[in-house]
């Protein structure tokens, strides 16, 4: 018990009379690289969503550190410790990078509404601290060239490591990455995977979704395959690769 | 009062709730129409009703074209003035910001006002019903024909509405562009000319509820507005988007100001309606007739 | 606030001082005196419509809400002005709260539609409630302001403290735009998915800001009902809220400043019309004020074709292509 | 040069000189002009601006009151506070004129007040309701020419009375003008001796008001009030026409259009109202003071501007006559202007102005005639 950090029990979630997930279990192991695969339409996105609290499921439940989360907001799980980035990259385009991942550190600073309008010389401290943190997590993704650039300029590859800075910047103890890869080239995809390694090493536990086989396999630790909403396969991603169920969901009976 | 008198007076109410709802339904649909392939408030339909009463008013009285073929090429006018309106403001925006196109729209509510101000000034027109003004009676109320024919436009509207989403290649396109727009595009349905096609019909449907209601009212260029704002609210507690609610609430809606100008207040009956809109909106917004899952999906 | 802002305010403060001396005449004093409460209701507008995406429009009913609550508290029970404008704020935002705390929790823009039937609910009463507020034929003998005795009887007088009022609310609209707080809302107008995601609690962000533009909004109408003196329910329609959203989107909705300068720029706007119908009168071409609809119109549909980001912006962008086109010129010189 | 000869000629040409001076330098007379000439209350604006325009021309055109050009700085205000209180403004602090006429709705007229008491600049409202000029002692320089709503009330009980009806419903327009009159109908209802049976309002947006009506039928009102001045009040007797809902049916003298009758339709017929004269000049006893002016007022109008004079442009014409007849006898100093008025009387086209410092109206309830509707047209009601 001590070693998973995510549980999810039983999940159940349906869109009028579709069913999205169907009494889904599955556990996530503290500071591994757990990856959600599965073909298009699986759930695996709607796992996601519920996950991060951006949808409430219909039955079953989600237990994060010890914690039900089910139900809750995306944006109390935030402060939880569950962080995600998105499949079509969900950046504040007319904001510098910089700027950017200084969202990230929102849950971590106090700053309000009313005092910053009145009195804003008593949160100068406070401001340049999250600047210097923001600035940190710059550095760990290698933006720091274009630090002073609206995001919206950025390349599509260069925007996704800005949404995972920020996610980063939040200090989250999951990081929930959705097809991370996606419009990526070859030479960003192989960064990318090496700055996946890198989050895993700074003791924070990854999930992801990713369509990307070759990078899944590289850099996964526990695979879980997902069909019609439900678990078909887990394990490693070599056990995973050879099982037969796997191989007849992805090709079609 | 004796029992036959309040039934009578109830009917009454009832009559002038239909005939105002038939109005906000329309308008109601038009909105529909226009947010269904856009996800966009128009909120220039109150002027298309306007623009198609105040056509048809010089058309009939001033130039005397038979009613039947003023009718026609009053809706064919104002839906010229739609397609014009999407194609010079809504087509050629190239990031199409929600909250940028509702700000276009009344951008374009205010240019229309101004327009039919310039051209019909501000007196308020009047028109003949189309045929006579000899009421009917039921059960002691009365009934105006133009009511009967409001209604019965209303009814064939729908009708046609039903077999043009359904049985018709255009009317079919369009349904799939508002259900999922990306998807209809993937399978070479043109969803930019779909958007036009909604403006047309939009126009239409706002040009025939002008022309309507137009012997009743009388037309001025300034009614848009709160015509606008009933049909908006039917829109609302139907459903957005869904037409058939739409017309069930904009009947709905009428009835209930009818019975409360005439057994609550008169003072505030035009507050009604908007309070229900207030009261549809924070307890259900996805409107009485619409699924509660869909409001939250919903950009507008 | 950044350095450009505060320089921004310097400027502005220098301009707003020198106008008077430039032009003199009382009348036109009067008519900034009429931009200023346009002015520090964009304010609020524009912290709602640039910073949370949302629109309003039914901004003037709060307008009508701290007008009447001057209005009443003063003229019916004898209450101090100041008072008055403080009730005005708490009672606008208990009703900002009632309208923003249901619309705002949903995604999108319900708020749109439920401030419209909130604003014409406002104006009916205004017009209904003939016992309480006058009615269609108002409230008036409305008592001038009075700072530590010393009243604010003319158009000059009040143009200063009601521009010192703007700079103020100015002031605190750019403090919060620049601080945690402000990056929290620009972040929930990028992307309302990404903000919740980040930890912003984006429903609860969005009511704030909603009630901080309708307070803005309160005290410009209680300064309104101060200066004319005299109220009905005309001022505090649909058709003002519309012209409000009209001036932030015109000066540029993701800039306080556009605010500004779009409310300052459409309120003196029917002033420059007439100069100009009175010049081409001379040349036999009859302007009426009708048209104004009509340019109105047309100038918010142009920005919003093609200056979405408004005036101020656009202004911005020119400045910046005619100095690279500068720079350019003189490097290849050298 | 023979010295003589100089101071001869110097002296006859001061003398012709200061014999012409008034009517080759005098300065203009500037008098304002406040009306609704746009916006939704342009149908009382637009004929007020048209009837100025026709008188300044004229007196203008006949060399001026005193041999000074009567220059009128004409503003519209769109039916709007805001911009009425900067015309006014503007009027008095930029084109400085001497007297304003105008504004033309009673709610803009109360939101220039405070300025013109402060500015000391005499008012005359084309106005309906009564507080415009009442207390007497805190409107100094406030006037007004149309005709009194008390009065219009009084003519409609003093009517009622004669049938022997006392239950009487009364609908209002929820604009300045109807909710003003409400008040009245109520306040003096009771010396009356009448009882209001119902009371419903409709607003000037308003499509249809048959429920408003079924109540009153039901209220057991044997005689209705319809007191409004929007275009929906031509809605009502269509509305009872619709409900054969047939009681007498009573309009007040903001039904004095000829478009409300014409919407209306054959529904209008029967109708009765206290109007001006103005309305059915041909029908007007020819002994009767007022009749000369109305005639050549309307013709002159309706030659002019071939559109039916309305009894607003009349209230324009009064006011602007009463400023030229002060302008005449004391100049342009508006202290001495507003002093003058204080004493004049006029035969005008809303009946005979008695002015005195405790009425600034001057009239009272024979400035009314009863109308009725024959076929469409105004006409004196006779019995």
């Amino acid at each position: 018990m001590n070693n998973t950090i995510l549980e999810i029990i039983r999940l159940k979630k349906t869109f009028g009379g579709v069913i999205a997930v169907n009494d889904l279990d599955l556990t996530v192991a503290k500071e591994s690289i757990t990856a959600v695969i599965g073909p298009n339409g699986a759930g695996k996105t709607t796992i996601f969503n519920l996950t991060a609290g951006f949808l409430a499921p219909t039955s079953g439940s989600l237990i994060f550190d010890n914690q039900d989360i089910s139900g809750k907001k995306s944006y109390e799980i935030a402060r939880l410790g569950i962080s995600r980035t998105f499949q079509h990259v969900q950046i504040f385009p007319e904001m510098t990078v910089l700027e950017n991942i200084m969202i990230g550190r929102h849950v971590r600073s106090r700053a309000g509404l009313f005092v910053s309008s009145l009195l804003p010389y008593f949160l100068r401290k406070e401001e340049s601290k999250i600047q210097e943190d923001a600035e940190k997590y710059l550095e760990f993704v290698g933006l720091q060239p274009v630090s002073g650039k609206h995001a919206g300029e950025l390349s599509l590859g260069n925007q996704r490591m800005v949404e995972i800075a920020r996610a980063l910047a939040s200090e989250p103890k999951l990081l929930l990455l959705d097809e991370p890869a996606s419009g990526l080239n070859a030479r960003e995809t192989l960064l990318l995977g090496d700055l996946i390694n890198k989050i895993k090493d700074t003791r924070i536990t990854v999930m992801l979704v990713e369509h990307d086989m070759e990078l899944v396999m590289d850099i996964s630790d526990h695979v879980a395959v997902i069909n019609f909403g439900q678990l078909i396969a887990t394990g490693t991603p070599s056990s995973v690769q050879e099982n037969q169920d796997v191989i007849s969901a992805y090709l079609g009976e | 009062m004796n029992h036959s008198n309040q039934f009578s007076d109830l009917l009454q109410f009832v009559f002038m709730g239909i005939q105002r709802g038939s109005i906000y339904a329309l308008v109601a649909m038009g909105f529909n129409i226009i947010y269904n392939a856009t996800g966009v408030i128009n909120f220039a339909q109150g002027e298309f009703v306007v623009l198609g009463g105040l056509i048809m008013v010089s058309m009939t009285t001033m130039l005397h074209v038979p009613i039947v073929v003023a009718f026609f090429l009053s809706t064919l006018v104002v839906m010229i003035a739609g397609v014009i309106m999407e194609r010079f403001t809504i087509n050629p925006v190239k990031e199409p910001g929600i909250l940028r196109l509702i700000i276009i729209t009344i951008a374009v509510s205010i240019l229309l006002k101004g327009i039919a101000m310039c051209i019909w000034g501000k007196d308020s027109y009047h028109m003949d019903h189309f045929s006579g003004d000899t009421p009917f009676e039921i059960f002691g109320a009365t009934i105006l024909p133009q009511t009967l024919w409001i209604i019965g436009i209303l009814v064939i509207i729908v009708f046609f509405f039903i077999l043009f989403f359904n049985h018709t290649m255009i009317g079919k396109s369009m349904r799939a562009c508002a259900i999922n727009r990306d998807a209809a595009r993937l399978v070479g349905i043109n969803d930019r000319l779909a958007v036009m096609y909604s403006f047309a019909i939009s126009a239409g449907i706002g040009a025939i509820a002008g022309i309507i209601i137009t012997p009743i009212i009388q037309m001025d260029y300034g009614r848009g507005a709160l015509l606008g704002l009933k049909g908006f609210g039917a829109a609302v507690v139907g459903g957005l988007g869904n037409s058939i609610g739409a017309v069930v609430a904009g009947i709905i809606l009428g009835v209930i100001e009818a019975l409360g100008a005439g057994y609550i207040s008169s003072h505030y009956m035009d507050a009604i309606a908007l309070l229900i809109l207030l009261i549809v909106l924070f307890l259900r917004p996805s409107g009485i007739m619409g699924s509660s899952e869909a409001s939250r999906l919903k950009d507008f | 606030m950044g350095t450009k802002d505060y320089l921004g305010i310097i400027w502005f403060s220098i301009i707003l001082v020198v106008t008077p001396f430039i032009i003199g005449n009382d009348y036109y004093i009067g008519i900034l005196v009429f931009a200023a409460f346009n002015c520090l209701s964009c304010i609020g507008l524009s912290l709602l419509m640039g910073y949370a995406g949302q629109i309003s429009l039914g901004h003037a009913a709060f307008l009508g809400i701290g007008a009447y609550s001057s209005a009443l508290l003063t003229v019916k029970m004898g209450w101090s002005p100041w008072l008055a404008i403080v009730l005005g704020i708490i009672l606008a935002v208990i009703m900002a709260l009632v309208i923003g705390i249901p619309s705002l929790r949903l995604k999108g823009h319900y708020l749109a539609m439920a401030t419209l039937g909130f604003g014409s609910i406002i104006h009916i009463v205004t017009v209904a409630a003939v016992d309480f507020t006058g009615g269609p034929a108002g409230i008036s003998q409305i008592p001038t302001l009075n700072i530590f005795g010393f009243p604010i009887n003319s158009d000059v007088k009040y143009y200063a403290f009601i521009w010192i009022i703007v700079v103020i609310g100015l002031f605190f609209a750019l403090n919060i735009i620049h601080s945690r707080s402000g990056r929290a809302l620009r972040a929930i107008h990028g992307s309302e998915d990404a903000a919740g995601s980040s930890g912003i609690h984006t429903s609860r962000y969005k009511i704030r800001i909603f009630v901080i533009s309708a307070i803005y909004s309160s005290i410009a109408g209680s300064f309104y009902a101060h200066y004319v003196n005299y109220i009905d329910p005309g001022p505090f329609g649909i058709m003002h809220s519309v012209l409000l959203v009209t001036m932030v989107a015109v000066g540029g909705m993701h800039k306080v400043w556009g605010a500004v300068i779009g409310s300052i720029l459409l309120s003196v706007l029917p002033e420059i019309l007439s100069t100009i119908s009175e010049v081409v009168e001379g040349y036999g071409i009859e302007y009426k004020p009708d048209y104004d609809t009509l340019i109105y119109g047309s100038i918010l549909l142009a920005i919003m074709l093609f200056l979405p980001g408004g005036i101020f912006q656009g202004v911005g962008d020119g400045f910046k292509r005619l100095k690279k086109l500068f720079t350019r010129k003189t490097s290849s010189a050298v | 040069m023979n010295r003589k000869l100089f101071c001869f000629t110097a002296v006859s040409f001061f003398m012709v000189m200061s014999a012409l001076t008034p009517h080759l330098f005098a300065e203009d007379y500037k008098v304002g002009c406040l009306f609704s000439i746009t916006g939704s209350a342009s149908w009382l604006g637009e004929p007020e601006r048209n009837t100025a325009e026709m008188i300044a021309e004229e007196i203008n055109k006949a060399g001026g009151i005193n041999g000074h050009k009567l220059k009128l700085y004409i503003e519209d205000t769109q039916g709007d506070n805001t911009r009425a209180v900067n015309a006014t403004k503007k009027l008095i602090k930029k084109d400085k004129v001497c007297a304003i006429i105008g504004p033309s709705r009673s709610g803009t007229s109360m939101a220039v007040i405070p300025i013109v008491q402060a500015e000391q600049i005499p008012l005359i409202s084309c106005a309906g309701a009564e507080v415009i000029v009442e207390p007497v002692q805190e409107r100094k320089w406030v006037f007004k020419t149309p005709q009194k709503d008390s009065d219009c009330v009084k003519r409609i009980y003093d009517h009622l009375t004669a049938k022997g009806i006392k239950d009487i419903g009364i609908i209002s327009g929820t604009t300045g003008f109807g909710t003003a009159g409400r008040d009245q109908l109520k306040a003096i209802a009771k010396e009356y001796g009448m009882n209001i049976v119902a009371d419903e309002t409709y607003s000037p947006a308003d499509t249809d008001m048959t429920a408003q009506l079924v109540k009153i039928r039901n209220s057991g009102a044997k005689a209705l009030v319809n007191w409004s001045i929007v275009p929906a009040q031509s809605i009502v007797p269509k509305n009872m026409k619709q409900l054969k809902f047939d009681i007498p049916l009573y309009q007040s003298h903001g039904f004095g259009n000829v478009k409300y009758v014409e919407a209306a339709g054959p529904a209008a017929d029967g109708i009765i109202f206290p109007g001006g004269r103005l309305l059915c000049v041909d029908s007007v006893s020819d002994d009767n003071p007022q009749k000369a002016v109305l005639k050549q007022y309307r013709d002159a109008y309706e030659a002019r501007f071939k559109d039916k004079v309305s009894t607003f442009g009349g209230h324009a014409y009064d006011s602007l006559w009463l400023v030229i007849n002060a302008l005449k006898a004391v100049g342009d100093d508006p202290a001495k202007i507003r002093d003058y008025l204080e004493t004049s009387t006029l035969v005008g086209t809303g009946g005979v102005f008695k002015f005195s410092p405790t009425d600034h109206n001057g009239l009272d309830k024979n400035a009314f005639e009863m109308i009725t509707i024959k076929n469409g047209e105004f006409v004196v009601l006779k019995d």
